[in-house]
């Protein structure tokens, strides 16, 4: 056998054999579940960071900004009408001489409180009505298709009104009024990704381990759709509030003073073109809040997927 | 599939019948008659005009009167309208908001598309964030905004297009970018989202090692498989902005059916509700179905039909 | 005489391609498998040794034919009964990327098995984890990663860890090791053989590297287009191949050594290879098969014992005709 | 369009919220049907800048003594297709809008005709109505109580002639287009382009097409204010009404014009049962609500703050108004009021946190009016009441079901006089929603409506609303008017009152 | 020979947010015009990532080439623009990958996604295209190939899809083939027809080919060079029968004797080498092998062992060919048959 020909010396030592206790052990990797993993992924992503610190800030000043000054939102003032900002109308006055500053932080709460239990139930409704409706697929996808169809067509404005016949029109119930519908969009996205990947082999091997329907629904298949969800979602919130602002617009959506960003910017549009700051602050808070769900949702969906890695 | 579109095309009639059925019962139980002059008629003169409009007689009764000139493709008579019937009112009111509607569908989905692309293959650079601005624009501003600030500005500012009105081509342009917007970050969205996804792909990988260019793997390979929520969410999406939006088309002041569909829910006029909602289903039922066929062929794993392996 | 844990009765799996096209991806297949054997499959690429592998596993409904496992129809299964069949049958898929869920990481889809069953739970479940781990291959700090960042070889592995964590009965191992270098291979058979010793597993084996069939079945059916062609002990069919296919098979399997690969003669199976959407008539062999006779184009050959324990589907074979 | 070209320089453009459902005559109940045919019809009366009736295609007319026999001579005027004018065509539109079958919902206004609501509810026969065809050029109307403003009503849509032949011919398609109809006004329509405009030509068969400057006009449909604020910008159209949004814009603009309208606002109190049936409570309401600010800095359309229902606009004799008669003080006292209130409230056992709700329409201008209000109570009363906003056909519902403890109304004559105000709060009306009731009152009304001495009958009326705002049986809040745009180079067009509508046959654009 | 790929020092990194993957650490190799070059070795050890990486194909984040030239036809293939590269893959350098379910496109049905890069490279009109696919098609072995153009990959099984895969690679006629385990999922028959057909290839265009394969059966056949890799390195190469009949390293010798042999007895466990491979995230200094290594020294687990020449051909990185090392043979030398 050639031997090595190198002018290398060593300790003689070293050619000594290796007794199995002194071999090399393996270095553990940290260990996480996906979740945490996600966690990871999310706060290393610079985008969803910032989205994240600008609707805590607002919902933070959301909060606190009311106690900055003495007015609430309310109170009219008629002779103070459409004030840009002066004193401690940080906002100015609007048509009625109310704080602007007062409603915008008001309506902000009460515009995300619908968003939030809107798209909550859009998300709830529309995921598990999709999901299963794409994944049994056949005869249940056919009967559910078609009672989403009906839900869809029928004019939700002639139910909304009935609704509200009925109900006190709060909170609550516009968002509920809301989702009747809301929550189609989001079902129908859910429902073509899920006929796209049940045919993945993933899903057959599941299935060998005696997966129930359930566990392949929402452990394996709901995961792989979670981009197109929290898109849904990024949009299911802008048009609860631009829908309450429509409600509220024929008379349906919370009762006045109440205010909403929806209904602020509708009030601000108005007179846009005599003063303008009465649309921009609503507006520019609404802006905030879509950007910064913009933001967490593609964070997220990043976040969500093991193989982004940056 | 000739027999999934007939069996598709029975269920649709069903669907569409049970539609009928449940908006013509819940707009009945809407508050007052569908009189305009409903406030100062005396009581027994109202009775009268009613009687003569049908609409005494018991519900049932009406619903299969209804129900039988439905039949018949005849929507019956508005009632707020009096003297026109829903067919002409509707056969008006139609082609203006599709004018408008296809304009805005289309301007949207290529500008759509196009954003979607860029933002996925430049993930994480200023194209991306331009391309997310965008589309956050386009859902934080509310069309009716927008609508607003595009006629002012065009219109009135710089007197570059009418800023309203219903006339000639040029007429058309700012209602349709009003429209365009929303789809435009719909489409751009999803477009984005599914296609980093598929940009993943090992298919992606071998389409490379052909040597394709960036420019045929993201048309040929990827976009393709990138479309499916796209397509989905332009479902629901065309019908809305072909059947109008009331907002838009007060604001450019274009005699479109979304006005007429909210202006007669107000005013109560049960027939012209009835045939604006199936024309709208019918509508809606036809794009789900041709989204659902368009499915398959996207993708041909995805069978609908439900036919068994 | 122990009863079968698995018997083939006729098995037919037909592909509705559209309207009137229909691919016979098996037609008509019988076998038996008996506790603790493990029954080799081997045949050419696309003669439906995996679709016979999904349907046995109750993946795909049988257009014909039944498959009782411990004398139970597995496509009638319900309830409590289908949960047991589900664990005591696994299955190791052939395509190891596509059959891991991507969004997964490996711990989530080993210990996927424990937790259907709730088998085992918190500290153990990762115990169970590391250990699979170790036993195919791989090593603990795999468990935090996703599959798209390994090789081929080691998600072939986490397939196989994924179907040994229940502990089952039955594998069918759908060319389980194909992926695998050989020294991993070798760990992985010899795991396989140690688990069927100590706990009397039973594996139905489909593979294409015969010498690896042979040495890890008792058993092995040849399959030829959807059907039967050959079944017989390893050592028997090897030793002595009847039909025309596996003696083209056994003489054209790559043999690891420079020189005797360049020296061999090999019989090489000419021809087409005939479209399962149009099969020959007769024998589906015949447009291949060096022997062809007249008959073969007519007749389709028996599936017959043409020794004791040896079938066969060839008319060269068939009683009335001569050898 | 605002082209330059002569024919369109010579049109006037105006602009409406929605299109007409159709132009029959008999059957219209919009503005926007009335404003068209007012310039493109002609019945025999025509009002004057003043709203005082003038000669239409009557061309003089004699009142018999016991003022219930009006004998109508009509002059030499052609339709549109040449043919004549008749008293015919009177008569019959009068009965076809009194027909049952016609189903005509503003029939009603026909009322002071002897027999015309008998007919209308089935119960009398065509020929029992007051309204007779003597011959070609004499009609007479016979009328069931002597009535100051009938001849006024004649100016109005539904007394409108038409024409037996072209009705019929067109059957239910008659007034549905512009080719489906005659003219016998100043204009006629060449083209109706549905949910877009009314264009119209002036009509050279009219009799005093002479005095006729406009060779156009068009009545465009628009929706959106703000559309019509911009055209309006643009000269693409020459009058737009305005709300408060674009009142402060246009602030000091010359263009800027106030349009009178007979309309009453009010608050009714539901006293069916409960709270409201305490004086006290309803005064302090009254009482707590600023209502000059309300019209000044809230709505901002030239609206007059209100003491008493009837608005200003509403004659009492041919030379004097109602409100130069009977002045009614607007009341805002807010101490009086919070004393009140808290008197009433220990009357009826109650605390401060009673629940109220006020109900009104869902238009932005109304929720304007209500926060306002709710405003007001909650400083001067430290009441905090509940505003609910419905559907205009939900508020008409609730007030009829006496759904509401405070409904936020309104009132629009239909002719201009004080009894179309002060009838609807007679015991039993159906708009009298609050069910506040009276017996001197309701004798008052009853009085008047058939009395023939005029002078008294205005004592009466004056008398009966003293007593409805005495005991608040609704809290007034101010008397309507609405702001438009109006270029300057728009002579002679004449602003009708109590409905609402330019009648454009002496108008001129000259220079536009 | 005219070296065609020369490969020298690369150095290839996965970085994710908390764990680096450091895959290739330092391969050198060249493959020669008309050569046929196997790649052997552990499943993990860095084949694939090798050779995505020189066709510049692993997605840039999360891999990294750290280090090293690729010079192909003398071009540093690092250091080309992507058009330029676009022009190299598929017609001068050609992959057929490893798994053929997730590298075809589920949505384009086989026969286009072999055409596109006849359409590109060769411009081919669409029609001669399909003919062109058809027949390769019918070349490695797919029956009814006029049909099956027509399917779609979820249609075909599993071996025939790893065919359409070698048929798209062919495609063009590269002038290098990367062959990453063509053959794993294909029946013995068509393996061998495989193994003519891409030895035609060679023959008749003079093609080089690198095979990367598990099946030392398949070695046999085909290669004239074999390189054996271990944890992100070459540990050994030499022609076919320096490695089949001289291997010089304990991971070759395993190797090796871990193969069943058609005659083998059935009541022996399979020869295999205990342990398993060191994780790349923080690789051994020393010889990536050493805890698995029968023959392991202290220097083993210190220092990298250097690269020896035994022949022209034959280089092979272990301490045991230092002369201070002790001798150990070939345990399985006498197997070499
Ligand atoms: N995206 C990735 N992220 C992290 N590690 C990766 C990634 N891709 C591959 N690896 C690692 O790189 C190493 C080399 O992988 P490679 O695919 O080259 O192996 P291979 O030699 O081809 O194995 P096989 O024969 O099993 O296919 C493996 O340890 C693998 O885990
Ligand atoms: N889902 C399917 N739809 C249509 N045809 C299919 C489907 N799955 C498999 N086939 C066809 O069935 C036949 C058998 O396929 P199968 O996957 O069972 O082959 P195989 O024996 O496992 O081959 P390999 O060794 O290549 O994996 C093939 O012709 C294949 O094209
Ligand atoms: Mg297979
Ligand atoms: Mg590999």
């Amino acid at each position: 056998m050639e031997r090595m020909n190198t002018t290398k010396k060593f300790d003689k030592s070293l050619f000594e054999p290796l007794a199995a206790s002194e071999k090399n052990s393996e270095v553990l990797a940290p260990q996480a579940g996906y979740w945490k993993d996600a966690w990871r992924r999310f706060k290393a992503n610079k985008g969803a960071l910032i989205g994240l610190i600008l609707i805590t800030l607002l919902l933070l000043i959301a909060f606190i900004g009311p106690y900055f000054n003495d007015h609430n939102y309310w109170s009219q003032n008629p002779s103070m009408s459409n004030q840009e900002h002066f004193g401690d109308h940080f906002f100015g006055t609007d048509d009625k001489g109310r704080d602007l500053w007062q409603r915008v932080w008001y309506g902000a709460k009460v515009s995300l409180l619908i968003a939030f239990i809107a798209a909550f139930l859009d998300v709830v409704i529309g995921v598990v009505f999709g999901g299963i409706s794409g994944y049994f697929g056949g005869r249940v996808d056919a009967v559910m298709q078609r009672i989403l169809e009906i839900i869809y067509s029928i004019p939700n404005i002639v139910v909304i009104i009935l609704l509200m016949m009925y109900l006190e029109p709060g909170i609550l119930p516009i968002a509920v009024a809301l989702s009747f519908t809301g929550w189609v969009p989001m079902a129908r996205v859910v429902r073509a990704q899920i006929l796209k990947l049940k045919t993945q082999e993933y899903v057959l091997a599941a299935r060998t381990m005696g997966a129930s329907h359930f566990r392949i629904l929402f452990k394996h298949l709901i995961p792989n759709v979670m981009g197109p969800i929290i898109i849904a979602v990024t949009f299911s919130i802008p048009s609860a509030i631009f829908f309450e602002a429509f409600l509220s617009f024929i008379g349906l959506g919370l009762r006045p003073p109440s205010a909403s960003l929806g209904i602020l910017v509708n009030d601000g549009y108005r007179v846009l073109q005599l003063f303008p700051f009465e649309l921009f602050w609503p507006a520019l808070v609404l802006s905030i809040i879509m950007l910064s769900f913009n933001l967490i949702g593609d964070g997220l969906r990043d976040a969500l997927d093991p193989k982004m890695k940056k | 599939m000739a027999k999934y579109t007939l069996k598709r095309f029975g269920l649709m009639l069903l669907t569409l019948f049970i539609i009928t059925t449940v908006t013509f019962f819940l707009v009945r139980m809407l508050p007052g008659t569908p009189l305009a002059n409903e406030e100062k008629l005396p009581a027994e003169i109202r009775d009268q005009i009613l009687t003569q409009y049908g609409l005494k007689d018991p519900l049932y009764i009406q619903y299969f009167k209804f129900m039988g000139n439905l039949v018949q493709g005849d929507l019956g008579m508005s009632l707020s309208q009096s003297g026109r019937s829903v067919n002409e009112l509707l056969s008006d009111r139609i082609g203006p908001s599709a004018i408008i509607g296809f304009q805005g569908i289309l301007i949207g989905i290529v500008v759509g598309l196009l954003l979607g692309i860029a933002a996925a293959l430049k993930r994480g650079t200023w194209v991306d964030s331009l391309a997310s601005a965008t589309a956050v624009f386009g859902v934080s501003i509310p069309n009716f905004v927008l609508a607003g600030l595009l006629s002012y500005w065009i219109g009135v500012k710089f007197a570059l297009l009418p800023p309203a009105l219903w006339g000639g081509y040029e007429f058309t342009i700012l209602p349709s970018l009003a429209l365009s917007v929303y789809v435009i970050a719909q489409v751009s969205r999803y477009i984005r989202t599914e296609m980093v996804e598929v940009l993943d792909q090992d298919y992606i990988r071998t389409a490379k090692a052909k040597g394709l260019a960036w420019r045929k793997i993201v048309t040929n390979h990827a976009l393709r498989n990138a479309m499916i929520p796209a397509v989905t969410v332009l479902g629901p999406l065309t019908v809305n902005i072909l059947t109008g939006s009331l907002v838009v088309e007060n604001i450019f002041g274009i005699p479109g059916v979304g006005n007429l569909f909210v202006e007669s829910i107000m005013v109560n006029d049960y027939t012209t509700v009835l045939g604006t909602t199936i024309f709208y289903s019918v509508l809606f039922l036809g794009v789900t179905f041709i989204v659902d066929v368009l499915y398959g062929i996207i993708d041909p794993r995805i069978r609908i039909s439900g036919v068994k392996e | 005489m122990t009863q079968p844990i698995l018997q083939v009765k006729n098995l037919e799996k037909h592909f509705q391609l559209d309207r009137n096209k229909v691919l016979k991806a098996v037609d008509g297949i019988s076998f038996e498998v008996m506790p603790g054997e493990t029954f080799g499959l081997v045949g050419e690429s696309g003669c439906g040794k995996s679709t016979t592998g999904r349907t046995i596993i109750n993946l795909y409904d049988t257009t014909g034919g039944e498959v009782l496992f411990e004398g139970k129809n597995v496509h009638q299964l319900k309830g409590k009964n289908q949960k047991k069949f589900r664990r005591d049958m696994q299955m190791i898929f052939q395509d190891p990327y596509a059959s891991l869920n991507p969004r997964k990481s490996v711990m989530d889809i080993i210990a996927e098995g424990l937790d259907i069953h709730e088998i085992a739970s918190g500290k153990s479940r990762e115990e169970v984890v590391y250990e699979l781990l170790e036993t195919v291959g791989l090593n603990k700090s795999h468990a935090a990663r996703y599959p798209h960042e390994f090789s081929g070889g080691q998600r072939q592995r986490i397939g196989i860890a994924r179907a040994l964590a229940m502990e089952p009965k039955f594998i069918i191992a759908d060319e389980p090791i194909s992926a695998l270098d050989v020294s991993v291979q070798a760990q992985v058979v010899n795991l396989m053989r140690k688990l069927q010793k100590e706990k009397g597993l039973t594996y139905l084996f489909i593979a294409h590297d015969l010498s690896m069939v042979k040495y890890i079945s008792d058993r092995v059916g040849v399959m030829y287009l959807g059907r039967m062609a050959e079944l017989a002990d390893s050592d028997e069919l090897y030793k002595e191949p009847l039909h025309p296919y596996t003696q083209g098979l056994l003489s054209t399997a790559p043999i690891p050594d420079p020189i005797q690969a360049k020296e061999r003669e090999k019989i090489r199976i000419k021809g087409e290879i005939p479209s399962p959407l149009n099969p020959p008539s007769g024998c589906r062999f015949r447009t291949r098969c060096p022997y062809a006779m007249e008959v073969c184009a007519k007749v389709d050959p028996i599936w017959q014992e043409a020794k004791p324990n040896h079938w066969v589907a060839c008319h060269l074979y068939q009683d009335s005709n001569p050898q | 369009g605002g082209g330059s070209d002569d024919a369109s320089k010579n049109t006037l453009v105006l602009t409406d919220k929605s299109e007409p459902p159709n132009l029959d005559s008999a059957k219209s109940t919009d503005q926007v049907s009335f404003q068209i045919l007012t310039n493109a019809l002609e019945g025999l009366m025509r009002l004057d800048k003043n709203q005082k009736p003038v000669p239409g295609i009557a061309e003089s007319y004699k009142l018999s003594s016991d003022k219930l026999t009006y004998t109508f001579h009509l002059r030499d005027a052609k339709w549109s297709d040449g043919k004549a004018v008749t008293a015919q065509d009177f008569e019959y539109a009068w009965k076809r809008a009194l027909n049952p079958k016609t189903a005509s919902q503003y029939a009603y206004i026909l009322e002071p005709v002897k027999n015309a609501m008998e007919y209308n509810a089935g119960t009398a026969k065509p020929e029992d109505v007051g309204v007779k065809a003597l011959d070609e050029k004499t009609l007479q109307v016979t009328l069931k109580a002597p009535s100051p403003y009938f001849l006024e009503l004649t100016a109005f849509a539904t007394f409108m002639p038409q024409r037996q032949d072209i009705v019929e011919k067109y059957g239910d398609k008659f007034a549905l287009e512009a080719a489906n109809m005659v003219y016998n006004g100043p204009f006629s329509i060449d083209k109706w382009e549905h949910g877009v405009s009314v264009h119209m030509v002036k009509n050279n068969h009219y009799w005093d097409s002479k005095n006729v400057k406009l060779a156009n006009a068009e009545v465009k449909f628009l929706k959106e204010e703000s559309t019509r604020v911009n055209l309006y910008k643009t000269n693409k159209i020459d009058f737009t009404e305005i709300t408060k949004d674009f009142a402060d814009a246009f602030k000091s603009s010359p263009e800027r014009t106030v349009l009178k309208e007979s309309s009453a606002w009010y608050i009714e109190f539901n006293q069916r049962e409960g709270f409201f049936k305490n004086k006290k409570l309803r005064q302090a309401i009254e009482l707590a609500i600023d209502k000059q600010t309300l019209t000044n800095q809230i709505l901002k359309t030239g609206s007059v703050a209100a003491g008493g229902l009837v608005p200003p606009d509403i004659h009492a004799n041919v030379n004097e108004k109602f409100r130069d008669v009977s002045k009614a003080p607007v009341m805002y006292d807010p101490k009086k009021a919070k004393q009140l209130w808290e008197e009433g409230l220990k009357e009826e056992g109650l605390t401060s946190s009673v629940k109220i709700e006020l109900v009104g329409d869902d238009t932005t201008n109304s929720k304007d009016q209500m926060e306002y209000v709710s405003d007001q109570l909650q400083k001067n009363l430290g009441l905090k009441i509940t505003i609910s906003p419905v559907t205009f056909k939900e508020r008409l519902q609730r007030g009829k079901d006496g759904n509401f403890q405070m409904l936020f109304s309104g009132w629009g004559a239909d002719y201009n006089d004080a009894m179309s105000y002060l009838d609807i709060f007679t015991t039993g009306q159906s708009y009298n929603r609050g069910k506040w009731s009276n017996a001197e009152y309701d004798a008052l009304i009853k009085k008047s409506k058939n009395n023939p001495d005029f002078e008294a009958r205005v004592q009466d009326l004056i008398k009966a609303e003293k007593i409805l705002i005495d005991d608040q049986g609704i809290a007034p809040l101010y008397y309507r008017t609405r702001l438009s745009l109006l270029k300057p180079y728009v002579k002679g067009a004449i602003w009708n009152t109590t409905w609402g509508f330019y009648d454009f046959k002496g108008a001129s654009v000259d220079g536009k | 020979m005219k070296p065609l790929l020369e490969v020298s020092d690369l150095h290839v990194t996965f970085r994710s947010q908390h764990q680096e993957v450091k895959a290739i650490r330092g391969v050198d190799f060249t493959i020669g015009e008309g050569e046929v070059v196997a790649f052997v070795g552990e499943s993990g050890s860095g084949k694939s990532v090798t050779f995505q990486s020189i066709m510049r194909l692993l997605p840039q984040p999360p891999a990294n080439i750290d280090r090293g030239q690729v010079l192909y036809s003398g071009r540093d293939l690092t250091k080309l623009s992507e058009v330029d590269m676009q022009k190299i893959r598929g017609k001068e350098i050609a992959m057929i990958f490893q798994d053929p379910m997730t590298s075809l496109n589920p949505t384009i049905r086989v026969g286009k996604q072999i055409t596109e890069s006849l359409m590109r490279h060769q411009k081919l009109t669409s029609q001669e295209a399909k003919n062109r696919s058809i027949e390769l098609l019918k070349m490695v072995g797919i029956p009814s190939p006029s049909e099956r153009i027509n399917q779609f990959p979820h249609q075909f099984s599993g071996g025939m899809r790893q065919r359409a895969m070698i048929a798209m690679a062919l495609a063009c006629s590269p002038k290098l083939l990367i062959a990453d385990e063509p053959t794993t999922a294909l029946d013995v028959t068509i393996q061998a027809q495989i193994i003519d057909l891409l030895k035609d290839l060679q023959n008749n265009t003079g093609s080089s080919i690198v095979f990367i394969t598990h099946d030392l059966g398949v070695v046999a056949e085909i290669a004239d060079r074999v390189a054996v890799m271990y944890a992100g390195k070459i540990v050994e190469t030499g022609t076919l029968d320096e490695i089949f009949y001289d291997p010089k390293h304990p991971y070759t010798w395993g190797l090796l004797a871990s193969m069943p042999k058609l005659d083998q007895s059935r009541d022996q466990d399979l020869a295999s080498i205990p342990g398993s491979p060191p994780s790349l995230v923080n690789p051994p200094v020393g010889c990536p092998f050493t805890s698995r290594c029968p023959y392991a020294m202290k220097v083993c687990q210190e220092q990298m062992p250097e690269v020896t020449t035994s022949s022209d051909s034959h280089q092979v990185a272990c301490w045991l060919q230092h002369p201070d090392a002790p001798e150990v043979k070939n345990p399985v030398a006498s197997a070499g048959r």
